[in-house]
């Protein structure tokens, strides 16, 4: 019986362990529910750790799953820059590359192995900017977190806002390594907008971030907090107190989402790492990515060649615990719904109840 | 504790052999070439960093600075159309030695704190100017698109990391010679002087400041090449190659390995980065506890880091200067 | 047999380094001790080793009766050691005032009184430790070591960059204070004649080993003696 | 004209003050050495003669005042540059290179001098002449035995040779020893005094001292400083008639 | 304008508060501590983790904090860096280092790589009316907290003869034993103190900075700018710097914000271009 492996390069210790260890968690369980066989062939994967935004030690690894582990996957990579830096090789080793969260938005256009099964963050920033215009959000200030990932954020947001008719009466980058909001919030309250978007580059920043937007009272104050998922995102959520609801965000997933293969998914997340724990984007697109990676095995019946691989991916339409999802045949990204949620108080602990759902165009 | 007596011959053969047992890796270790060929471009770091801290008493937790420089003028050069390896080192390697020319100006003054402090700024400065230009470096996603050219016109950069394995080891041996040339001279020896007693050697008449500056802007000159071969052999630029983090880590590898000891930057490197490959291997959610438990090992064990300890096991005849 | 200082068989070091090898001494309370002898010969080891700085090897050091071979520096002056280490070695970050209280102990040497002995310290209160000049330290270093309140005062080359007549006053005091308050000092001097008018017995070292032991004024007088022991013997005779 | 030349000091100072906060530690000090002389400063303790000896050499800035090195001014030349001009001191308190030896120490004062500084280019044992110089001098000074001992664990008497070696080691021409001899036995040190007066006729030499049978014995000229200022200077025979140099500072010391 | 001085001021309170403690162990003891934060994190668990798990009083979760920091600290002295103190401050980097490290990977392990849970009493939530102004009751807290133990401290090391005694024994540990300082038990006390600071500092936080196990490296910077800036060593350096710090940061973020992460840097390096020994430089240092 032949053997499939799986190279997976994340973060697993370290300040972003959590990101690694909620796409981990994901492809497991996806071992777990279908078995580890799949066309006849067993699938091993072999876990590598960076640590968070590290290209050369990305590279090495993929390097060393290449030449030395001989794998037929690369997976994984939170961090855009790892996953860049790993293109180049995916196209000369020829392997497909499954990216489980890098968000940057031309990350599959660096080689033509890359996948995406989390999502890329331009696209879901348009969606958001015309629900804020149709809930009468006509001013906003913008804040995002000053490195590239929100300078995407930033420049989609500007643009489809604007096209949708609003004005953006201020905004600012603050530095990754902020740890006091209250100057910016300040500002905020003292320009009156009617909404906030806002992107964040971290957990630990929410946190701040979102006790700042509270103990200034811009809510009371008419000032509306909308963002990227990223500022209440389920793993983080329970530390932020009382301080996010009513929070509007966009995002592809929810822990809430309502469906049956939700449901099971975040039972059998909770199983894995407690009952505590909270999957998140990552945890499914984890979960994903080896749903496609299966399913491009099955089309090849277990061959592993890196071109027919690719070209197996291609157009593949999943039903995925966050809804239903298909691999672009021209861009070899995802197209996925965006759902807009609300931070309410369910069971007792906070989640993003999804009010509206966006189709993808 | 009887120690072994050692004179300068036989510490010359010991240099060769490891120089030798390094090269042999590329046959005994294929598998693990990138990791080699990255530890010795950290060795080489960290032997930069070296000549400031260890030799001219500058502490400094903002190499980083000429690191990451030095990785984006080679990264820049060949995304832009010419990626001739050497042309990259040699750009880095001048500009880097200007820059830290005139960083020095800055830094060259003041106590310990003040020297760290100051170079851990700059470099968080570069840092996030590089963060801002990001049409130009790609700001956090990295510099793509770094397409070197085959060394000599012959040997492409291959997905071994053959090549880029022998063309770090040559550069890093030529460096290397550079430096320990540097030290057997009468300014390593002026440096040591420093270091050991700044007030004297004024009044011996040495332009203490000056040698200083000379020292630092070669420390940052071979950073920098350090950078660039980094920037080369992995083909990418990521903006933590300028990181307050990285300038951290480095400091640890050379303390680890020794400082001020000619071999404690590579002795390091291949330490630090084979017990952290090994460790994350092993344990790669709590590598850093076992990283944490070894470097406290290594302290208490003794002083001075590896070469440190090992030193109190030989006792070298001092040979004439 | 004196139970104030013994020293016996005593064989210490640095490290590996044995500069001392069976010394043995003793002393009475009130019966001061010259220690001369060529440079490197171990002069300052041996006040080292008494303050428990160094490697013993072999051998006991017994202090009123209590062995403190072991006892460590602290313990020891607080057993009434005063110790005049030979850089001066004052603490350059504190005043002088602060150099002295820092450390006091008991009541018989008060500020006052060090000031009344050196004066000069008393115009310097408010100045660094590191600001002195070389004699300034050297005052301050015997005035911390009083501070103590000490049975017991070991002076290294307490005279080194000393105005003449504060060396005189110096020696002065330390007799008076010897014949008057029961205090006792070894003394470790470059210049005999100095060393000798100051201390009853005296002892030359010659590489780690006891040369010479009898009483001050005998060697003082034996001109040949210590010509041969130490190259001085004409200059003594002289002055 | 020419005896204009010869008279020119080798080292002048020019109402030379130096304050520390309100503390006057030099006073207007007005000082002509003449070539080739070997004269003495004495004084109390914390009369400021170390201080003279930091501001002459550069180590301190003085508050007011001129000093001149063969009639240029110098006052602001910084401390590496008099020493190439000739002008060495030697420390009270021991200022050495603790881990380096008396050889690598007396090779590094020798290349400073030789402008070998900077040079990376080629080793240290190329240069041999370095080297034989370096032994050379520590042999006169009966430090040969010492030479590959680390400075620091040298007995203290020895340090205080290596000071005066790497100070001539500089070749000055105007040599300022502050208490050479300080920490050196009584017999030793009258030796080295004998070295010091052996040194070539032309080179000036200032020289503080406590020990004044060294100093009636080698100082052809002796300036007394108290509190700051001079307060007399003279011959020999004169300073020690002098009945308030006495007061402030013999004492009834054997002279 | 008032208000974004109140919150500089109060940022800068907490800078202070938890930098202080690295002033002593670092300034007055040289000991170069890299794992200041460590300790700083020590407290914050405890505290966070007494209030959410045991219902602890605030306050009292404080001197909690404080006391096991200390403990913490103490241990860790009477078993690593006692050995280190005459070492060259290169060996204290790396022993305090591999500290931080066990003890970011410790704290992984035992509490998750997420933040600590943190909900400020009832009465330090809300806003208070001051002068005119609506200031945070938290903020209003760290400044009196502060301003407190500025006081005490400076008692304690001017007043007594204790902070001499540190100096001394830090100046040249062989003569002040020889003179009967016992500098073994001197240095523990001194030590643990710091880290109690810290301890206390890192439970102040919570309700500012947050909590999660990369903190002793993510705050690692900004704790040696406030005592290298103020001066190592002194009290009263550290929390200028400190106060400093707090208002340019908050300030720049409220008039300059296009400055960004740039602003405290260049601060920093102008300030120490300026003044290389600090603002308030440690006495003794010529
Ligand atoms: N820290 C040390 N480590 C090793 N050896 C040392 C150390 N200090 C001194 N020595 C050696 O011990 C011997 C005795 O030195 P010591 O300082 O006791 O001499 P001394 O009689 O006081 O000389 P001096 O008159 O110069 O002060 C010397 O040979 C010296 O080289
Ligand atoms: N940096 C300083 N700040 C304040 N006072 C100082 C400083 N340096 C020296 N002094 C003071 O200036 C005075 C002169 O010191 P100096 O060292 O010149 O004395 P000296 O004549 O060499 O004395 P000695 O014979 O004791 O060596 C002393 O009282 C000293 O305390
Ligand atoms: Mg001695
Ligand atoms: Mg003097």
């Amino acid at each position: 019986q032949g053997v499939v492996k799986v190279g997976f390069i994340g973060e697993m210790s370290g300040p972003f362990a959590e990101f690694g260890k909620q796409m981990e968690t994901g492809v497991q369980l996806y071992l777990k529910e279908h078995g580890d066989t799949v066309a006849g062939k067993k699938v091993v994967v072999i876990v590598k750790d960076v640590g968070g935004p590290n290209p050369e030690l990305a590279k090495r690894h993929a390097q060393e799953l290449v030449v030395r582990d001989k794998v037929d996957f690369i997976a994984g990579f939170a961090f855009s820059p790892n996953a860049l830096a790993v293109a180049p090789l995916a196209t000369e080793a020829k392997k497909p590359m499954v990216i489980m969260n890098a968000a940057s938005g031309s990350l599959p256009s660096t080689s033509p192995y890359i996948v995406r099964t989390s999502f890329s963050l331009p696209a879901i920033v348009p969606p958001i900017s015309q629900w804020m215009i149709k809930q009468g959000y006509k001013t906003t200030y913008s804040m995002v977190a000053d490195y590239s990932p929100g300078h995407e954020v930033e420049a989609a947001f500007m643009d489809s806002y604007k096209k949708a008719g609003g004005t953006v009466v201020g905004s600012v980058r603050t530095p990754l390594s902020t740890m006091d909001f209250s100057a910016y919030m300040q500002k905020i309250k003292d320009l009156k907008p009617s909404a906030v978007f806002a992107f964040v580059n971290g957990a630990d920043v929410a946190q701040s971030f979102m006790r700042e937007y509270r103990a200034r009272n811009l809510a009371e104050g008419g000032i509306a907090m909308v963002g990227t998922g990223d500022i209440t995102d389920e793993p983080t959520i329970d530390s932020m107190g009382d301080t996010p609801l009513g929070v509007v965000t966009g995002y592809p997933y929810s822990m809430d989402h309502d469906s049956p293969l939700n449901k099971k998914f975040v039972q059998a997340f909770k199983a894995a790492r407690g009952q505590q724990a909270r999957p998140n984007i990552m945890a499914v697109a984890g979960y994903d990515g080896m749903a496609l990676i299966y399913e491009a095995l099955r089309k090849t019946q277990g061959k592993t060649d890196g071109d027919a691989l690719i070209a197996a991916m291609k157009g593949v339409k999943l039903e995925s615990p966050r809804g239903p999802i298909e691999i672009d045949a021209a861009t070899r990204d995802i197209k996925q719904r965006v759902y807009m949620r609300k931070v309410q108080r369910v069971d007792g602990r906070l989640a993003n109840v999804e009010f509206e759902t966006i189709e993808p165009r | 504790m009887t120690k072994l007596n050692l004179n300068p011959r036989q510490i010359v053969a010991l240099e060769v052999v490891f120089w030798l047992a390094l090269a042999s890796t590329y046959f005994l270790l294929p598998e693990k070439l990138v990791l080699i060929t990255q530890i010795m471009i950290t060795g080489l770091f960290a032997i930069a960093l070296d000549i400031a801290l260890g030799y001219a008493g500058i502490l400094t937790v903002g190499h980083a600075a000429f690191f990451g420089i030095g990785a984006y003028l080679a990264g820049l050069l060949a995304k832009y159309g010419w990626g001739e390896p050497f042309s990259g080192l040699l750009l880095a390697l001048a500009v880097c030695a200007m820059l830290g020319y005139l960083l020095s100006y800055l830094i060259v003054r003041g106590s310990d704190l003040t020297r760290l402090m100051i170079t851990i700024g700059v470099c968080v400065l570069f840092f996030e100017l590089a963060n801002r230009l990001t049409p130009i470096t790609g700001g956090a996603d990295g510099l793509q698109g770094v397409n070197m050219w085959p060394v000599l016109g012959q040997f492409r950069f291959d997905l071994w990391g053959k090549t880029a394995f022998i063309y770090t080891f040559c550069i890093v041996l030529l460096m290397f010679l550079a430096v320990r040339l540097m030290l057997k001279s009468p300014f390593g020896l002026v440096l040591r002087g420093i270091h050991d007693n700044r007030r004297r050697m004024l009044a011996i008449g040495s332009p203490v400041d000056s040698r200083l500056r000379l020292a630092y802007c070669f420390s940052a000159a071979i950073a920098g090449v350090a950078g660039a071969l980094l920037a080369q052999t992995t083909q990418f630029v990521g903006l933590e190659m300028l990181s307050f983090n990285r300038s951290a880590e480095i400091l640890i590898i050379l303390i680890l390995g020794g400082t001020g000891r000619l071999y404690g930057g590579l002795i390091g490197a291949l330490l630090y980065m084979t017990v952290h490959d090994f460790f994350s291997d092993f344990d790669p959610k709590f590598w850093m506890f076992w990283l944490g438990i070894f470097l406290i090992l290594v302290v208490m064990i003794g002083r001075g880091g590896v070469l440190g300890v090992l030193s109190k096991a030989f006792k070298v005849r001092e040979q004439r200067p | 047999m004196s139970d104030f200082l013994q020293i016996e068989n005593l064989t210490a070091g640095y490290n590996d380094a044995v500069v001392l090898s069976d010394l043995s001494v003793a002393i009475e309370r009130g019966q001061s001790l010259a220690i001369l002898g060529r440079n490197g010969v171990g002069k300052t080891t041996l006040l080292e080793t008494l303050m428990g700085n160094t490697t013993v090897k072999r051998g006991r050091i017994r202090w009123l009766g209590e062995d403190i071979t072991r006892l460590r520096p602290a313990d020891r002056a607080r057993r009434g050691i005063g110790w005049v280490p030979q850089e001066r070695e004052v603490f350059p970050s504190l005043t002088v005032r602060e150099n002295l209280e820092v450390i006091a102990r008991g009541t018989h040497w008060t500020l006052e009184r060090v000031y009344g002995l050196f004066p000069r310290l008393r115009e310097r209160a408010g100045n660094y430790g590191g600001q002195l000049s070389g004699g300034e330290q050297q005052m301050l270093a015997i005035g911390r070591a009083l501070m103590t309140n000490p049975q017991l005062l070991l002076l290294d080359e307490p005279m080194e960059g000393l105005a003449p007549i504060i060396v005189e006053e110096l020696s002065e005091a330390v007799r008076r204070m010897c014949a008057d308050e029961g205090l006792t000092a070894i003394i470790v001097e470059q210049h005999p004649v100095l060393a000798l008018s100051m201390s009853q017995h005296a002892i030359v070292l010659e590489r780690g080993v006891v040369a010479y032991a009898g009483g001050s004024a005998e060697l003082a007088a034996d001109t040949q003696l210590l010509d041969q022991l130490l190259g001085v013997g004409k200059r003594a005779a002289v002055s | 004209m020419t005896t204009a030349t010869l008279a020119t000091p080798a080292l002048r100072t020019r109402n030379l003050t130096k304050r520390f906060g309100g503390f006057t530690a030099v006073n207007g000090v007005t000082l002509d050495i003449a070539p080739g002389s070997r004269q003495a400063l004495i004084g109390p303790n914390g009369a400021g003669k170390t201080t003279l000896i930091n501001l002459l050499t550069g180590i301190l800035r003085p508050t007011e005042g001129r000093i001149s090195l063969d009639d240029d001014d110098i006052t602001h030349l910084p401390a590496d540059k008099r020493v190439h001009r000739g002008l060495v001191r030697t420390f009270q308190i021991n200022t050495l290179f603790p881990r380096l030896t008396p050889l690598q120490a007396a090779s590094l004062a020798i290349s400073e001098r030789e402008a070998l500084g900077k040079v990376w280019w080629r080793t240290l044992r190329s240069c041999s002449w370095v080297a034989d110089e370096a032994h050379a001098l520590l042999k006169q000074f009966n430090l040969a035995q010492y030479a590959h001992v680390d400075t620091a664990e040298l007995p203290y008497g020895k340090q205080r040779l290596l000071e005066i070696v790497l100070a001539l080691a500089a070749q000055p021409r105007i040599l300022l020893l502050d208490e050479p001899a300080a920490g050196v036995p009584e017999d030793e040190s009258g030796e080295l005094f004998e070295v010091i007066a052996g040194l070539p006729r032309e080179m000036t030499v200032l020289f503080i001292e406590h020990d004044m049978d060294l100093v009636f014995r080698f100082a052809q000229r002796i300036s007394v400083l108290v509190a700051g200022a001079v307060l007399v200077e003279g011959t020999p025979a004169e300073i020690a008639a002098d009945p308030q140099v006495r007061a402030a500072y013999l004492g009834n010391s054997r002279v | 304008m008032g208000i974004v001085i109140f919150d500089g001021l109060a940022y800068g309170m907490l800078l202070f508060l938890i930098g202080v403690g690295l002033s002593i162990t670092m300034g007055l003891m040289n000991f170069v501590n890299l794992a200041h934060g460590a300790f700083a994190m020590v407290g914050g668990y405890v505290a966070a983790l007494a209030m959410s798990r045991l219902q602890v009083p605030f306050v009292a979760s404080l001197a909690l904090a404080f006391i096991s920091a200390a403990v913490v600290g103490a241990l860790l002295e009477f078993v690593f860096f006692r050995r280190l103190y005459r070492a060259h401050p290169l060996d204290h980097v790396l022993l305090s280092i591999g500290i931080v490290f066990v003890f970011v990977a410790g704290g992984t392990y035992l509490f998750g790589p997420t933040m600590q849970p943190f909900t400020a009493p009832e009465w330090l939530r809300g806003q208070i009316s001051l002068l005119g102004m609506d200031v945070g009751a938290y903020r209003l807290f760290l400044i009196v907290v502060g301003f407190a133990v500025l006081a005490a401290l400076l008692l304690l090391i001017n007043k007594t003869r204790y902070g001499a005694m540190v100096r001394a024994a830090v100046d040249n540990q062989r003569v002040a034993a020889g003179l009967g300082v016992r500098v073994d038990r001197l240095f523990f006390l001194t030590f643990s103190f710091g880290c109690g600071l810290a301890g206390l500092g890192g439970a102040l936080g919570l309700g500012m900075l947050g909590l999660d196990p990369s903190f002793p490296l993510k705050y690692m910077i900004y704790f040696l700018i406030v005592v290298c800036v103020g001066g190592a060593g002194t009290i009263v350096g550290p929390f200028v710097a400190a106060v400093l710090v707090g208002i340019v940061d908050v300030g720049g973020k409220y008039y300059m914000p296009e400055l960004g992460a740039f602003l405290i840097y260049v601060f920093m390096v102008v300030v120490l271009l300026v003044r290389p020994h600090g603002l308030i430089p440690k006495k003794g240092l010529v």
